[in-house]
């Protein structure tokens, strides 16, 4: 019963911190709502037995990636009268829309009970059951290919933002690592022959 | 099935080779123009031999040729003649040399493009008419449509874009509805083959669906009203060299698909619906003779007249049906299909010569109006002798090849309803109207203005391709019975296969 | 709780064998990345070399491996079927044609960077990786994997507005489409407990087929796939980013981006979801018909060449649509011989705008291409060629393409759908006419010789002669379609 | 005995192909000593074919030359079938083009386009004599039309003559009208005896006589009948019978010489040889019969009467070649063949005849043809005027000359007649004979007789024509005045004809007048007491009293009958209405088509409404492409939705 | 007990909320990216509750990935956001019209 009346009221939070995210004018409003939001999930993921992935979650997402939006946000400068507009002019019928979406998903999942399969009820958990264990060990033994490719997704996001970002400054000294590599000897010192003095 | 070498491919390849060769060797203007020459006039030679090694009496197929080409969906090269489509090559060969001897002079920019259009089309029309294979014919047909296009829009007049785009679209959208059919075919029988295609059982309904995607692809090839108005603007707009072949050849891939295709694939369709076909052709001759008398613009006069007289071919060839209705019996089936093939080749040689003639006095004049003329034989005697004897072809005068086509699908059509044959015969009136009115205008009468006082007759070029096609238009007036000779074994079978049903009990 | 139960450590080593071509091109991007740091911006062509070289030694290894059957190694994760080993080919050759046509343009714009040429490799790598995906994961993360280097490469000219805008725009939608792909990927593994294609494909044959749970999820995986082809009404990302790239980038989305994504419509519905073939070709005959519908059409109101070929783009996913929703083999066959054939004459196409485009000038315009019969007949006849193949006309490769498609919505009795199709490529031909007719029938406007490294010229011609000569003789390449795909 | 049949036949095309083709490098001499010499091959073996058919009594030949073409089993040759009514015909043609070919020298003298006309008007010959030799329809057609072609080419002789041009092209047309009919003629006799061939055809009549055509659901008519009336209608258009007549007057654009050759002796008659030669199967159907007997009959009447009001000396010859025609047609509707025949051929020679010496008077007169500008010629020109006066006197049908035997005959019979419109027809012969002799009078009196009405220079130069012209004057005057003597008995009562004339005997009225023929002289003795004559007698008092003695009362009956006077000015209004309603509508339709139906409905409608529609639909459906990127997920999104709506549906 | 019905729900609406965020915004496009991520937190709800009720750690897998592939999303996302405000000197959506048609 305790666990249920907290799923309802990290969800209810969940919610209503989701639809702020949405509806708040300030991208920093957003951006901490959002950050809500993880925390929430966490919790409720960690009702749902998925430790790891609930500690993960506020790690990554709120030590990380959340800092990061707050950062660009910040950096960018923007200028926070101009955004103070609405929503899109054709909102009645936006939210109809995604009304009607919400409904057809409900409808599928509670009524039709998704075909049967959300009647299920969670298999018990063997007593020393470790969610990082069992996570951990699937990762490197069996999914170790995908990891592999997160990994390249990885260098990938880096390369990609630095490539994007990256300015050299006018004025600045960047090293040249090309011109330093492929500079040669006759380049830099000049041996100069000087014949030897004579004495009037 | 008799084998004969590799005499078809030969006509098929040699003419397309022949053109990528002048593309990329015809940068020097006469280079361009003498192997164009040497190539089309190898074709027709090559042809020759088509008609003396053909072995009249048999509707088989002749100088087959057969490898396989994409197995995956069973298509073969496959290509063949019988005594239908053996007369149509001829004259394609035929044409095409003297396509590009009356093109000499008269075409200024990209010389080495237009007889390399010429040259590749010939190629693919030659394919159109000795393909087996479904699929096969099907590229060549489409594939035609590729330097036709370039022919009116490059070398055309100034309303050129609208019209060759429209023949395009046209002709595009008909082929595409006959591709479904032959792919419904396929599937239902597993091949290609139009053999095949033309045994198979199919029930009335598929038939129908058949014959109406054939009929959207030929009726506007041939072109039929009222899918018609492409031809006048084509016509009109595209050179000379591209209107002798539009009218000469081009039109009668209609005619020959619905002898191929739609005839013995669909006959219990082509039954149902002859009278939708007998009704447009009628209204093809008498409508479009009316119309052909307004027109003001010697080659859209000359186009409204083709169709016309294209109007007769399809009359001809489904003409068959109601004769059994109506006698009970099956003679005149046969006189029917001859009359229309006929017609075509004779269409072919004297429309063309037709429009070769306009081309003529647009070299000169630069007009095709036919106000700007008047008293064109007072300056050019030998020109109006031709003129108005191609005229006179034109109005079907027996001892011309235009008549006899007429005349048999006029007898065929009072077989099967006097109202029929009253209808085409007024061809004879209507034909005689607008040809005779435009040469009287054209032709005869005072010199009408200074630059028909300028003009000059006839150069030996022009004369020798005229008097070729004149001697043809008399010599199968005159004598078309080997002719008929060749066509009647095919078309006897045809007539046969024509009233067998082909739904499957 | 039992992965760990059917692992073996051998087993997977074994498996590498069959990544070898992934672990290389992997390898070859990394090292070109540390490579491009040592080369001035003189000798900065050399990475395009060297990319082109890896690209082209990964192909020898992917036709080396010898496949017969379906191969499924690293823990059920890595397929390796003849559909994969084709696509694979096709992929990364077209992407080294992309970096021939590319290198001359990027020079010229002064925007030659290694990195184009290191993202173009892992976006390669993502694509090889969704090709061969086994299981929802890879599939999954390969299409990111290409995603991801495509925003960054759409984006990539930095000094070009437009280009900045149109990556957001398919960042944005993109992002959406993989999370809409990934929900639904959700409710297929909720429904099926596997993520493991021939695991899902059983349960699916077991009972799920018509599952309202599983045609829900079906339902979201449609509109991802339907995103990443560009199918209507999930297309609207396609012609602002195929304008906004830089060309060469517009090129390799509009090429090997389709193949993956053809990659990722196969795995996941005929292959995963074989057993709801009903469910999804209903979905799917909706979006093929919008989308030639849409395509064809609003391509004749482009003045933009790129954009216009965005909209053909559309249009011929709708013919591609046809094939894989007739759910036959022969219908399989039909859409990759279509999907190979449109990129071989989409690169082209492309390739004809890069090699027209100098100093300042896009050459994006469809006026830009008039009388290019008077300044080069030889390329005017190149394009030429691709765009009677893309308005589907024999004897090149496009009508062959058709062809197929034709004849598998009619071998499903899908008889209207045919000729609907054939309705809408008539509307198609249209606008392609419109380039020939400017090449032809006008005159030039600009003067400028054509340019373009030898190289380039070459590669362009032989690609638009390919598009010719398949189209003379497709046996080959159907062929080799219909084993792939038996 | 085939060689000299092709030989007869193609003489003349040999020679008019050499004219035609070479005739710079033969010259002028050279193209009228080959076309003449052509002619007169054919000439003299179409005399020796007719004494070897009608005294050496070989037996008709009937024979294919080469196979045209065969298709469907039916056999289309070239052949010939010469028996003593084609035989007569190719005596007569060749004669009489003969005759012309020598004249022409004469009259085209001055004319740049000699050889060209020689070249023609052998031609004509060639293509007249396949016409009359023909053994079936195919080749019979194929003459038709080529003597039509011929006429068409010289009428539009002087091709740069506006009026000239206007007639070839009505003359061509109009025929064609026919044509129109003998087409549907041809075809319904292939349609009902499976054969072109005659003898087939007429063994196969009965076929015809027992088929019935179903012209609509509820209308039967009986084949033979629609046969006939439309191989009639074909025979309206050559023979120029009412309404189809309107040509021919017209057709005196051309030179004089195929006036009187095309227009009056030969081709315009081939409509009475058809007839002729289809009796087996005209003979089988009353009603058609009927139909000729009125149609000519009122030709003969009232094309006549035109006659005397016109003023172009070849007009007035042209109206009474038309009321002549007339008086053939009648005959044949009476089933009097051969009194058609007999007048054809009597008509051949003495109206060719009055159109040479009406030819030889344009000459004289500078190529003035108005009578009005004429008068007193006699004295300048004897020659011209006494063969134009035994021309007149055949014409009219004064006793003992050719006319008066074809035509007292051909009236005689048509009194004998019972069939319906016989009366009417009776009426229209004899009051034409009336006419006949008034307005050939008229002609004659106006021409040759009275004050001189030319101006000073014409006067001045008035002489009598060359030899080459009045050589075939005085020998077409010879049989014009003769012939009847010799040749009434075997050909109207004799069995001249034998089988290639076929008449029933219930309507065989030549007998019956036959039965009261008792030789040449009783016959002219017994017709001096007939209607006939006396009619004629007053006719030409009339035009004696009215034209040369009292011109005044010709002009005051003129203005007492002005309507009258009118009416025949304008012909009846045929040309009238045949300009102003006829080519205006058949103009106006085609343009109306084309506009509308063509350009607006087809065009612009159809075609270009369908892709400006297409065009429209993508500029519209650009505006949905708005370039915001949260329309752009809303599209994503209705996507989505209506997946799901479809699914919620389904269930 | 939570029910799987109660997660897939609460997946749903997020879900939702998150499409709705994408659609309804014209203003910012960090909020966009935001929206993002959030449709990827709906998505891991449901793997991780089919992870849980099926007994299977895939499910937990394929949310490990999905995290570090929203993590590199937001990366380039991110670094997107700031070519186009370089070059814009806004980050409104309205803005992003200059490709339309």
């Amino acid at each position: 019963m305790f666990p249920t009346i907290l799923f309802f009221t990290f969800a209810a939070t969940l919610i209503a911190a989701a639809l702020g995210v949405i509806l708040a004018r300030n991208p920093v409003y957003s951006a901490l709502l959002l950050v809500l939001c993880f925390f929430n999930s966490a919790v409720i993921w960690l009702l749902l037995d998925a430790e790891f992935l609930g500690i993960v979650l506020v790690l990554v997402y709120v030590g990380a990636v959340m800092v990061l939006f707050l950062f660009v946000v910040m950096m960018l400068d923007i200028n926070l009268a101009e955004l103070r507009k609405g929503l899109a002019s054709y909102w009645p019928l936006a939210v109809a829309i995604a009304g009607f979406v919400v409904f057809a998903m409900i409808n599928i999942i509670v009524v039709k009970h998704l075909g049967g399969m959300s009647m299920r009820t969670a298999p018990a958990l063997a007593a020393n059951y470790s969610n990082t264990r069992e996570l951990g060990t699937a990762l490197f033994t069996r999914y170790a290919y995908p990891a592999q490719i997160a990994a390249v997704i990885l260098l990938v996001a880096s390369v990609a933002a630095i490539v994007l970002t990256l300015r050299r400054r006018t004025g600045g000294k960047p090293q040249n690592i090309a011109q330093q590599v492929a500079v040669r000897a006759k380049d830099r010192v000049r041996i100069v022959k000087m014949a030897s003095e004579k004495r009037p | 099935m008799m084998s004969g070498g590799y005499l078809l491919s030969l006509l098929i390849w040699l003419p397309i080779v022949g053109g990528f060769a002048v593309l990329f060797f015809g940068d020097r203007v006469l280079v361009a123009k003498w192997l164009s020459l040497i190539v089309s006039g190898l074709s027709l030679v090559l042809s020759v031999p088509l008609w003396t090694s053909f072995k009249t009496g048999t509707a088989a197929m002749q100088f087959v040729e057969r490898s396989p080409w994409i197995s995956t969906i069973h298509s073969e090269y496959y290509i063949g003649v019988d005594g239908i489509s053996m007369p149509l090559i001829l004259l394609t060969t035929f044409t095409t040399v003297l396509i590009v001897i009356a093109s000499w002079t008269n075409v200024e920019k990209r010389v080495a493009q237009y007889f390399a259009a010429f040259l590749i089309l010939e190629g693919l029309m030659i394919g159109v008419f000795a393909a087996l294979d479904g699929v096969l014919f099907y590229v060549f047909w489409e594939a035609m449509l590729i330097p036709m296009f370039i022919i009116i829009g490059v070398w055309g007049g100034p309303r050129r874009v609208y019209a060759t785009i429209k023949f395009f679209l046209y002709t595009f959208i008909g082929s595409l509805l006959m591709l479904v059919a032959l792919i419904y075919m396929y599937l239902k029988s597993g091949s290609y083959e139009l053999a095949v295609f033309q045994h198979m059982p199919l029930t009335l309904t598929e038939q129908t669906f058949i014959f109406l995607a054939f009929f959207a692809a030929f009726a506007v090839k041939v072109p039929m009203w009222p899918v018609h108005t492409w031809l006048p603007d084509a016509h009109v707009e595209a050179p000379t060299g591209g209107s002798v072949v539009l009218a000469a050849i081009m039109l009668k891939m209609g005619g020959y698909g619905f002898l191929r295709f739609s005839l013995p694939i669909a006959p219990d369709a082509s039954r149902e619906l002859d009278w939708l076909i007998i009704g447009l052709s009628l209204i093809a001759v008498v409508y479009i003779g009316f119309v052909a008398l307004a027109q003001r613009d010697m080659k859209k006069l000359i186009a409204y007249s083709s169709i016309a007289h294209m109007g007769f071919v399809t009359l001809g060839m489904f003409i068959g049906f109601q004769i059994v209705a109506a006698t009970g019996r099956t003679s005149g089936i046969s006189m029917g299909l001859d009359g229309a093939i006929v017609q075509m080749l004779s269409h072919g040689l004297v429309s063309g010569a037709m429009f070769l003639c306009v081309g003529v006095m647009y070299d000169r004049v630069h007009s095709r109006e036919i106000s700007a003329y008047g008293g064109v034989i007072n300056t050019m005697p030998k020109f109006a002798a031709f003129m108005v004897l191609f005229a006179l072809a034109n109005s079907g005068l027996p001892g011309t090849s235009g008549f006899i086509g007429e005349f048999m699908v006029i007898l065929a059509s009072f077989k099967a309803n006097v109202w029929y044959a009253f209808l085409a015969a007024t061809i004879l009136v209507l034909g005689a109207a607008y040809t005779l009115w435009l040469v009287k205008r054209v032709i005869f009468g005072e010199v009408a203005n200074d630059k028909v006082a300028a003009l000059k007759d006839l150069n030996g070029r022009e004369f020798l391709v005229l008097g070729v096609l004149a001697a043809a238009v008399l010599l199968v007036g005159l004598w078309p019975a080997p002719l008929l000779d060749v066509m009647r074994a095919s078309t006897q079978q045809l007539a046969q296969q024509l009233l067998v049903s082909k739904i499957a009990p | 709780m039992n992965s760990l139960a059917q692992f073996s450590v051998s087993q997977f080593n074994a498996g590498l064998v069959y990544a070898c071509p992934e672990i290389f091109l992997g390898l070859a991007a990394c090292a070109i990345l540390m490579l491009d740091l040592l080369l001035n911006d003189a000798q900065r062509r050399w990475t395009g070399v060297l990319a082109v070289i890896s690209l082209l030694l990964t192909t020898i290894l992917v036709t080396l491996q010898p496949v017969a059957g379906k191969i499924v190694a690293l823990g059920g994760l890595f397929e390796l079927d003849r559909m994969a080993q084709v696509l694979k080919v096709v992929t990364l050759l077209t992407v080294a044609v992309v970096f021939v046509y590319s290198t001359d343009y990027l020079q010229r714009r002064a925007i030659l960077k290694g990195e184009y040429y290191v993202l173009g490799l892992f976006a390669t790598l993502g694509a090889m990786v969704l090709i061969s995906a086994g299981s929802l994961i890879t599939l999954y993360l390969g299409l990111e994997l290409m995603s991801l280097c495509l925003y960054a490469m759409v984006a990539f000219d930095r000094d070009s507005g437009v280009a900045a805008e149109s990556a957001i725009k398919y960042f944005v939608l993109g992002s959406m489409a993989s999370g809409t792909l990934l929900y639904g990927m959700s409710i297929v593994y909720g429904m099926t407990g596997n993520l493991e294609l021939s695991a899902i494909a059983d349960a699916v044959h077991n009972g799920l087929g018509d599952n309202i749970g599983l045609v829900f999820g079906i339902a979201f995986l449609i509109v991802g796939v339907g995103f990443k082809f560009g199918a209507v009404p999930f297309h609207m990302w396609i012609p602002d980013v195929y304008e906004g790239s830089p060309t060469c980038v517009t090129v390799f989305i509009g090429t090997a981006s389709k193949l993956a994504a053809f990659a990722l419509a196969m795995r996941l519905l005929p292959e995963a979801l074989a057993g709801s073939q009903g469910d999804w070709s209903q979905m799917l005959v909706v979006v093929a018909v919008l989308s030639m519908a849409v395509g064809n059409i609003v391509a004749i109101a482009q003045s933009n060449i790129k954009r216009m070929l965005a909209y053909s783009t559309i249009s011929h996913v709708g013919y591609i649509l046809l094939g894989i929703l007739s759910g036959t083999a022969q219908g399989y066959q039909a859409s990759m011989f279509y999907m190979i054939s449109y990129v071989i004459v989409a690169a082209g196409a492309f390739g004809m705008i890069l090699l027209l485009a100098r100093q300042g000038f896009e050459a994006d315009k469809i006026v830009d291409f008039r009388g290019l019969n008077a300044r080069s007949p030889w390329f005017a006849g190149m394009m030429a060629i691709l765009m009677f193949s893309l308005a589907g006309l024999p004897p090149f490769i496009g009508f062959w393409a058709k062809l197929g498609v034709i004849q598998a919505v009619l071998g499903v009795s899908y008889t209207w759908l045919a000729v609907v199709a054939v309705l809408f490529s008539v509307v198609g031909a249209f606008f392609y006419l419109r380039i020939v007719k400017l090449m032809y029938f006008d005159e030039p406007t600009d003067a400028a010789t054509i340019g373009g490294s030898v190289l380039m010229r070459t590669v362009l011609s032989a690609n638009a002669l390919l598009a010719f000569g398949l189209g003379v003789i497709p046996g080959t390449l159907l062929q080799l379609c219909q084993r792939a795909l038996q | 005995m085939q060689s000299i049949y092709l030989t007869i036949a193609l003489a003349p095309l040999v020679a008019a192909v050499i004219a035609g083709l070479f005739g710079k490098s033969i010259g002028r001499a050279g193209a009228h000593s080959i076309t003449i010499l052509g002619v007169g091959i054919s000439c003299i073996l179409s005399c020796y074919v007719l004494y070897q058919i009608v005294f050496a009594g070989q037996a008709p030949f009937n024979g294919a030359v080469y196979t045209w073409l065969v298709s469907d089993g039916v056999t289309m040759d070239v052949g010939f079938l010469i028996d003593r009514l084609s035989a007569l015909m190719m005596v007569v043609v060749t004669f009489v083009s003969l005759m012309v070919h020598v004249y022409t020298i004469g009259y085209m003298h001055d004319d740049a386009g000699y050889q060209r006309f020689f070249s023609y008007i052998s031609l004509f010959t060639f293509s007249m004599l396949m016409l009359v030799m023909s053994n079936n329809f195919v080749q019979l057609f194929f003459g038709w039309e080529a003597v039509g072609v011929v006429s068409y080419l010289l009428i539009g002789f002087w091709y740069t003559r506006p009026t000239a041009i206007f007639a070839n092209l009505k003359a061509f047309l109009v025929n064609r009208v026919g044509d129109f009919g003998f087409v549907l003629g041809i075809a319904a006799v292939l349609r009902y005896t499976g054969s072109m061939d005659y003898a087939t055809v007429f063994a196969h009549a009965d076929q015809i006589a027992a088929a019935q055509i179903h012209v609509s659901s509820s209308i039967v008519w009986p084949a033979i009948t629609f046969t006939c009336i439309c191989l009639f209608v074909g025979a309206m258009g050559k023979s120029a019978q009412v309404p189809l007549h309107v040509w021919l007057p017209d057709s005196m654009e051309g030179p004089t010489p195929i006036s009187a050759l095309i227009h009056a002796a030969t081709m315009v008659t081939a409509g009475i040889f058809m007839v002729a030669r289809m009796s087996p199967l005209f003979e089988l159907s009353e009603t058609a019969l009927s139909t000729v007997l009125i149609i000519g009959s009122t030709t003969a009447f009232f094309m006549g009467l035109l006659g005397i009001v016109n003023n172009d000396i070849k007009r007035v010859v042209a109206y009474s070649t038309l009321s002549q025609l007339g008086y053939m047609t009648v005959a044949l509707g009476v089933s009097a063949y051969s009194a058609g025949i007999f007048h054809l051929m009597t008509h051949a020679f003495f109206k060719a005849l009055l159109f040479l010496a009406a030819g030889s008077v344009i000459m004289a007169m500078h190529h003035e043809q108005d009578m009005r500008k004429m008068g007193g010629l006699k004295k300048y020109m004897p020659i011209t005027y006494w063969t134009c006066l035994v021309g007149s006197l055949a014409l009219i049908g004064f006793p003992g000359s050719s006319g008066f035997f074809s035509k007292d005959a051909l009236i005689d019979a048509v009194h004998e007649s019972h069939r319906t419109g016989s009366g009417y027809a009776y009426f229209c012969v004899l009051t034409g004979v009336f006419i006949t002799a008034l307005y050939t009078f008229r002609m004659f009196f106006m021409t040759f007789e009275g004050k001189e009405r030319m101006d000073h220079h014409t006067q001045e130069h008035l002489h009598e024509s060359p030899w080459v012209v009045t050589v075939p004057l005085i020998l077409l005057a010879i049989p014009s005045a003769l012939i009847g003597w010799f040749a009434v008995k075997p050909v109207l009562f004799g069995d001249y004809f034998g089988g290639a004339i076929h008449v029933l005997p219930a309507n065989d009225v030549l007998g019956r007048v036959g039965e009261e023929f008792h030789g040449s002289g009783a016959f002219v003795w017994s017709a001096l007491t007939a209607l006939p004559v006396w009619f004629a007698a007053l006719g030409v008092f009339t035009a004696w009293v009215f034209f040369l003695k009292r011109p005044d009362l010709a002009d005051s009956a003129e203005r007492r009958f002005k309507w009258l006077h009118t009416i025949l000015v304008n012909k009846y209004g045929f040309d009238w209405f045949n300009e102003h309603v006829i080519m205006v509508a058949a103009r106006a339709l085609g343009g109306g088509l084309w506009r509308f139906g063509d350009q607006i409905v087809i065009d612009e409608g159809l075609v270009n409404g369908s892709a400006r529609t297409v065009g429209w639909l993508g500029s519209v459906m650009r505006y949905a492409q708005s370039g915001y990127l949260y329309h752009y997920a809303f599209a994503m999104i209705l996507g989505l939705a209506s997946f799901l709506l479809w699914i919620l549906w389904r269930t | 007990m939570i029910t799987l019905n109660y997660v897939l729900t609460l997946s749903a609406i997020l879900f939702a909320i998150a499409v709705a965020g994408v659609f309804l915004n014209r203003r910012n496009i960090i909020v966009l990216l935001m929206c993002i991520e959030l449709m990827l937190l709906a998505v891991n709800f449901n793997f991780v509750a089919f992870s849980r009720y099926l007994g299977d750690i895939g499910g937990q897998i394929f949310v490990f990935f999905i995290l570090t592939v929203a993590a590199a999303e937001a990366a380039i996302g991110l670094a997107i956001l700031v070519v186009v405000f370089r070059e814009r000197r806004s980050i409104e959506v309205e803005d992003l019209d200059t490709l339309q048609g």
